[in-house]
């Protein structure tokens, strides 16, 4: 099995990447991870931009400033770091709207002569608008802050909702070209079915849910070109030295792949340093978590090796705070294989 | 001291379901299992049901677990993770196999195959499956108790918000079914037929309801339904749980508890050679749980050590399990 | 001279028509195939397009066009005597009425049962089809118009019949709320229905409700109007039709039973035959043939059969019984309704006032009286059978005006939210119609709607004849009467409006005396009403004729 | 389609049967339905269409491009839909005009 490339590297040697994802499963630093790679950048005097995806966001508590309202804020204490924690509740006012206003348009054009309201109302609280507006979101600051910022790393949820965010790009396509064929179908019909053919044309060159699917899968499709190009974009995995988060990024790499997603690499977090727990006089306690440790670094060694790009060491204290922030960017940069941390 | 986990259940009898929200990665997987183990050896017949679609039951028991049904991994304690993309292809195919029973047809028109294909590409659909499965374990009651993990934040909370709007949803498709139903009969009245009319769809509703109903009900009603959440003594575990907190009172569910996770064990600092590490460690968890202590008093339930080694296996889940109902406010490591 | 033999008359040549000619074109020119799917079932949605049996559909169509037409149509015998109306209403029937209604019956059937709107679009053009709505339009307010007026008429003149037609449209209501909210049969709903008329008969003429002027029965029919227009369909209109139909019914039962009794009652026909080419009105032709119009021949019958009727024809050839036979068996009620104004002696007419159309009750009650007796109450029921006919069909042409209005409008926000509903559409309708009721010109009114409706007529036998030149078949026997429509439409149009032009100079009624101007003024209007339709049909018949052309040369 | 019309076809059929009594008895029956309540069994009908499509529109709403009910639960009302969906549509962008609208 091939040496891993450290990420210094790796970056290097890749100066065209500008996308970057961090994933996990839960609680295993995927925010310090993201946080760690976008002050990084800064800190060499990139334009940055660090937008959390999460439906939970905790970039405010983890810089400790308020970086919440869903609009890009410099980050203090860093130069050129910006940070965004995306919200989702505008948007998904405003599909409610759009919505509302098809269906309105639509039990009117049909001639259906039913209050509308009720149903709107409920037609509105579809669940999957609250994925499609993260989707739209993310899709959003790629496409519109790309050029504004030399590097943009996202924060993802937990793993499975961002397999789900990432593979909304190939879900929503079959899903989108589906309703872009039903509404042909449907439109169509309304040509065959109606006397006045040209205003029924007319109507359909008119149609504002064509539009707007056919807006949407434009969009998708720009988004997509940039999401599988791997001089553009990579995923980076997080997991901490411990059976379970290795077993799920084991899986997630495979999804990932499967979505034709550029992977970046994995960050190991939390590793207990051999120096402290193996130390004269160590506690027992220490050493029995190095010896199982070690057990699942063995893990990572056979089943990952490859695709680690750093391994963080366990701090004392939790990471908050630019100043922590700045010291596990350090440890992220300097590790190399075969360095004991 | 606040009422611990144990004097809890023991002062629930007509509990039926427990659920584990909350932030990913702080213990929940494991804290189900330990709580489905420990009804299991108390002589009920827990079934410890994973909605996180990161699915770590397998892991946690280590056996595949994962979209194989209902599973026994130790006597009287049952398993469950569903395969959420595995239950849309059984789902697409009952719906297919009750076409085909309907209109006694073999091949299913091309459309409609299309329409059923292409369905589970939905961004909903995942979400919808893996809740009527919930819901449908739930309505069978071949449990005693059912122990939920639900998955991280804005999902779980939207599982519970969802029986609401399905349930409106109903009501209005009902209505609409009624209505119709009532010109049919007088239609039929008028041609001199005392038809009644019996709606097939009608019935269909009703029966969606009826389970969405039965869950909604389960889990909103505080005796048979129990909320934990599980925090760890560090600072952004305590925002996002008082977070939590206020988007359960805006469901308008109450708080059962809290489980405090991944505590170093105090002891340690005995030792006059600890290293400055675990020192440190040990006092910042140690001002923290002040904290949690000032906030969530009334609320806590267990503490639980960090241990030494990942809790996963039989053995481990039972060492969590005594921990969290035996001696809950101890966290030292044995 | 017995009315009998007006009916046996009828009989025999609408038999004739049936059996013979009607028989031999439907074979030689349409050639319907049983086999051939009908719209009813290549479309069956179980709610517009859903096949039904022969007699259902029969009673479907002569319901939806027995109106006042043939009814008060034959007034205008009494100016020109009776003979000239009885050859109109058998030779008009025979050669033109049923072969008018059964053949647009089977375009629509033919053309996936598409109505009179996008078949004019499609088989003219796209302008023949906005001045069939423009032409509409103005159609339906004079439709309107003549009924509200003629209803309130009829209020007037008939004290008794006030209170029996408010217990009708109670007993409408009562028995819709029976069968829709009291989930009660429809045996007993209907049971109840014509209890309460029967108590409302009773009633009115126990206490009959008098008041001299006209323009407060005006408001009193487009309360009931509105309130029809503006309610739920299920509430008020849909019932009141319904049970409004078996007194229809019954009344016309009763004439047919008085018409055949005539040689045992010795009611005999006392008009004289023929009076002349020339009368008060203007000459015979055109205006005898406009006049007398759904007996012989009428317009609103082709919007019946393409939009009611085409949708449910179970097999093509059911489209003879039910559009050619409920045309001809239209044409007995005519020649009834001819019968019932003949048997009143000049005398009579003279104490009646003159040449009014509330001389068929007279007629009627003359005809049946003497078998039944209880003269009053065969007065009121009379009153109230002219009354309903009036009522049920303005109560759906209140309903089909706004929803035109919306249609019309639909391009012109602003204006749509004015008129393009029931609130305002109803409003400005009986407004308008109710303006238009009060020149006094009833007479003129009168032969302006049928001016009207003989043209609408007349451009669907056109459409008819277009569609037959484009797949081939003879086209002579729509043709023919097709321009002999549309030239005497035309015709009667113009007329109609040179007279009104003329009323603006010399009129001046009892209920206008005290408004000469806006009398003057309606006039005015009216005038270009007959302008504006004599236009829009010139326009649809021009268009027709080029489509034609081409047809027959292009295919 | 409703279930009263597939009764209506059985009548249909017994009437074939019959002798020249049974027919005229429903002919003249018929005559009298079509006459008095069959425009309001239409009009029903239409009303009850409007419904119908209404239902069909949030249940299958995406078959016409409308997300509407989340689509498991379409799926699970599809069965009953199928017979409705061709004339759904049909009727739903069957372009109407005033002259459709008199009965």
């Amino acid at each position: 099995m091939s040496e891993p490339v450290p990420l210094a590297e790796y970056l290097a040697s890749k100066p065209s990447l500008k996308f970057f994802f961090t994933g996990g499963k839960g609680g295993v630093g995927k925010t310090v991870c993201a946080a760690g790679l976008a002050y990084h950048f800064a800190e060499s005097g990139e334009k940055t931009l660090l937008a959390s995806l999460n439906p939970v966001h905790s970039l405010s508590s983890l810089f400790e400033q308020e970086l919440w309202g869903g609009v890009i804020k410099p980050v203090e204490g860093v130069r050129n770091l910006y940070a965004i924690e995306v919200d989702i509740k505008d948007r998904v006012e405003a599909y409610k709207r759009q919505l509302a206003e098809k269906l309105r348009w639509f039990l009117k054009w049909a001639d259906i002569p039913v209050k509308a309201e009720p149903f709107i109302e409920i037609a509105a609280t579809n669940p999957a608008f609250e994925e499609s507006a993260m989707f739209d979101n993310m899709i959003d600051i790629m496409l519109k802050e790309g050029e504004n910022y030399d590097k943009i790393v996202f924060d993802c949820a937990a793993v499975a909702n961002a397999v789900r965010l990432l593979g909304l790009s190939k879900i929503y396509d079959l899903w989108l070209d589906r309703m872009i064929k039903s509404r042909e179908e449907a439109l169509s019909l309304r040509v065959r079915l109606s006397f006045r053919k040209d205003k029924a044309m007319e109507e359909i060159r008119k149609d504002p849910m064509m539009r707007d699917l056919m807006d949407m899968r434009e969009r998708i499709k720009e988004a997509k070109k940039i999401f599988n190009n791997p001089d553009r974009t990579a995923f980076f995995f997080v997991t901490l030295p411990l059976a379970l988060p290795i077993s799920v990024v084991k899986r997630f790499i495979d999804m990932v792949k499967g979505f034709d997603i550029p992977v970046g690499g994995v960050f190991v977090n939390g590793v207990l340093p051999k120096a402290l727990a193996m130390r004269e006089g160590a506690e027992d306690y220490l050493k029995n978590k190095y010896m199982e440790q070690e057990g699942y670094m063995g893990m990572i060694r056979r089943d990952l090796w490859p695709l680690v790009r750093a391994m963080i060491p366990l701090y004392e204290s939790e990471i908050v705070g630019v100043k922590m922030i700045a010291k596990l960017a350090d440890d992220m940069m300097k590790w190399k294989p075969g360095v004991e941390i | 001291m606040p009422k611990s986990l144990k004097e809890f259940f023991d002062a629930s009898p007509e509990l039926r379901i427990v659920v584990y929200a909350g932030k990913g990665g702080l213990g929940k997987t494991t804290a189900s299992a330990a709580t489905a183990y420990w009804f299991s050896k108390r002589g009920k017949k827990p079934l410890c049901f994973s909605t996180d679609p990161q699915a770590s039951l397998s892991d946690i028991f280590e056996r595949d677990i994962f979209g194989k049904g209902v599973i026994e991994v130790a006597p009287s304690l049952y398993v469950v993770e569903i395969d959420a993309d595995k239950r849309i292809a059984e789902f697409q195919e009952e719906v297919r196999a009750k076409i085909r029973e309907l209109y006694k047809i073999e091949k299913i028109p091309d459309e409609i195959d299309e329409y059923i294909r292409t369905a589970a590409a939905e961004p909903a659909m995942h979400e919808s499956a893996t809740y009527d499965a919930m819901a449908e374990l739930l309505a069978k009651g071949e449990y005693d108790i059912y122990i939920f993990d639900m998955p991280p934040f804005g999902h779980g909370v939207r599982m519970i918000s969802m029986a609401q709007i399905l349930d409106a949803w109903i009501d209005k498709m009902e209505e609409t079914r009624r209505k119709a139903a009532e010109y049919e009969e007088a239609v039929a009245r008028l041609k001199g037929l005392s038809a009644k009319t019996e709606d097939e769809v009608l019935v269909e509703l009703r029966e969606i309801r009826r389970k969405l109903d039965f869950f909604r009900e389960s889990l909103t009603n505080p005796k048979t339904c129990a909320f934990f959440m599980v925090i760890i003594p560090e600072k952004m575990a305590i925002l996002d749980t008082e977070r939590a907190l206020e988007m359960f009172d805006k469901l308008g569910i109450k708080l059962s508890g809290i489980i405090v996770n991944q505590i170093y064990p105090p002891s340690l600092l005995e030792n006059p050679n600890i290293s400055t590490f675990l020192k440190n460690r040990i006092e910042m968890q140690q001002k923290y749980m002040k904290v949690i202590w000032e906030k969530f008093e009334e609320y806590i339930r267990a503490l639980v050590p960090m241990f030494d080694r990942e809790p996963k296996g039989l053995d481990m889940i039972a060492k969590v399990a005594e921990h969290m109902f035996e001696r809950p406010w101890e966290v030292d490591v044995i | 001279m017995y009315p009998i033999w007006f009916v046996i008359l009828g009989v025999i040549v609408y038999g004739l028509a049936y059996f013979t000619y009607a028989k031999w074109y439907d074979k030689h020119v349409w050639e319907p195939d049983p086999k051939k799917p009908t719209p009813a079932h290549t479309y069956m949605d179980g709610i517009t397009f859903f096949p039904v049996s022969k007699y259902v559909l029969y009673g479907f169509q002569f319901k939806g066009i027995a109106g006042l037409g043939p009814i008060l149509g034959p007034f205008i015998a009494l100016m020109y005597g009776w003979v000239p109306a009885l050859i109109w209403i058998l030779l008009g029937n025979f050669f033109i009425g049923w072969i008018h209604d059964y053949s647009s019956l089977m375009l629509s059937v033919r053309n996936e049962g598409k109505t009179m709107g996008p078949l004019s679009y499609e088989l003219i053009s796209p302008r023949a089809r906005r001045a069939l709505l423009g032409f509409l339009v103005f159609y339906l307010i004079l439709i309107l118009a003549v009924f509200m007026v003629l209803c309130s008429l009829f209020f007037k003149v008939y004290p008794a019949s006030v209170l029996a037609m408010i217990f009708l449209v109670l007993g409408g209501v009562v028995s819709g709320a029976l069968l829709y909210k009291a989930k009660m049969g429809v045996g007993t709903s209907t049971l109840v229905g014509i209890i309460i008329i029967i108590i409302g008969i009773i009633l009115g003429v126990q206490v009959p409700i008098k008041h001299p002027s006209l323009a407060l029965w005006m408001v009193f029919t487009s309360i009931i109007l509105f309130i029809a227009a503006v309610t739920p369909l299920m509430w008020v209109t849909q019932p009141v039709v319904y049970v409004a139909s078996f007194p229809a019914i019954f009344g016309i039962l009763l004439l047919f039973i008085g018409a055949l009794a005539s040689p045992a009652t010795g009611v005999r026909i006392e008009q004289p035959g023929y009076l002349g080419f020339m009368a008060k009105a203007g000459p015979m032709w055109p205006l005898l043939t406009v006049s007398i119009a759904c007996g012989a021949i009428s317009g609103w019958h082709s919007l019946i059969s393409t939009s009611g009727s085409a949708s449910q024809l179970d097999v093509e050839t059911d489209a003879l019984p039910v559009g050619g036979g409920a045309m001809l068996t239209e044409g007995l009620l005519a020649l009834m309704s001819l019968a019932a104004y003949m048997v009143l002696t000049p005398g009579e007419i003279k104490e009646l006032g003159g040449v009014k159309w509330t001389c068929l009750v007279h007629g009627a009650k003359k005809l049946i009286v003497p078998i039944t007796g209880g003269e009053p109450y065969i007065e009121a029921f009379y009153g109230l059978w002219l009354e309903l006919y009036a009522l049920t069909i303005a109560m759906i042409v209140i309903r089909f005006l706004w929803l035109t209005f919306g249609e019309i409008t639909a391009g012109v926000p602003p204006l749509r939210v004015i008129i393009g509903n029931k609130w305002g559409g109803s409003i400005i309708g009986l407004l308008v119609a109710g303006a238009f009721a009060y020149t006094g010109a009833w007479i003129n009114l009168w032969l302006l709607f049928g001016g009207s409706n003989q043209l609408l007529a007349g451009l669907a036998l056109i459409l008819v004849t277009i569609y037959l030149a484009k797949v081939k078949k003879p086209t002579i026997y729509t043709l023919a009467p097709a321009a002999f429509m549309i030239v005497t439409c035309e015709a009667a149009l113009l007329w109609e409006a040179k007279d009104f032009f003329l009323k603006m100079g010399q009129l001046v009624k009892p209920p206008m005396k005290a408004g000469t101007l806006a009398a003057k003024a309606l006039n005015f209007i009216f005038g270009v009403v007959g302008i504006v339709l004599f236009i829009l049909g010139l326009l649809v018949a021009i268009d027709a004729i080029k489509a034609y052309r081409k047809a027959k040369a292009g295919g | 389609m409703p279930k009263w019309f597939k009764r209506e076809r059985k009548e249909e059929k017994r009437e074939e049967e019959g002798g020249v009594k049974k027919e005229v008895k429903e002919a003249v029956k018929g005559v009298f339905y079509g006459m008095a309540s069959h425009g309001m069994v239409r009009y029903m009908l239409k009303t009850r269409m409007y419904l119908e499509h209404l239902f069909m529109l949030i249940t299958l709403g995406d078959m016409l491009g409308f997300p509407i009910l989340p689509p498991y639960y379409s799926l699970k009302l599809l069965p009953y839909a199928i017979p409705h969906i061709k004339t759904w549509k049909r009727s739903l962008f069957r372009e109407r005009d005033v002259t459709d609208l008199l009965y």
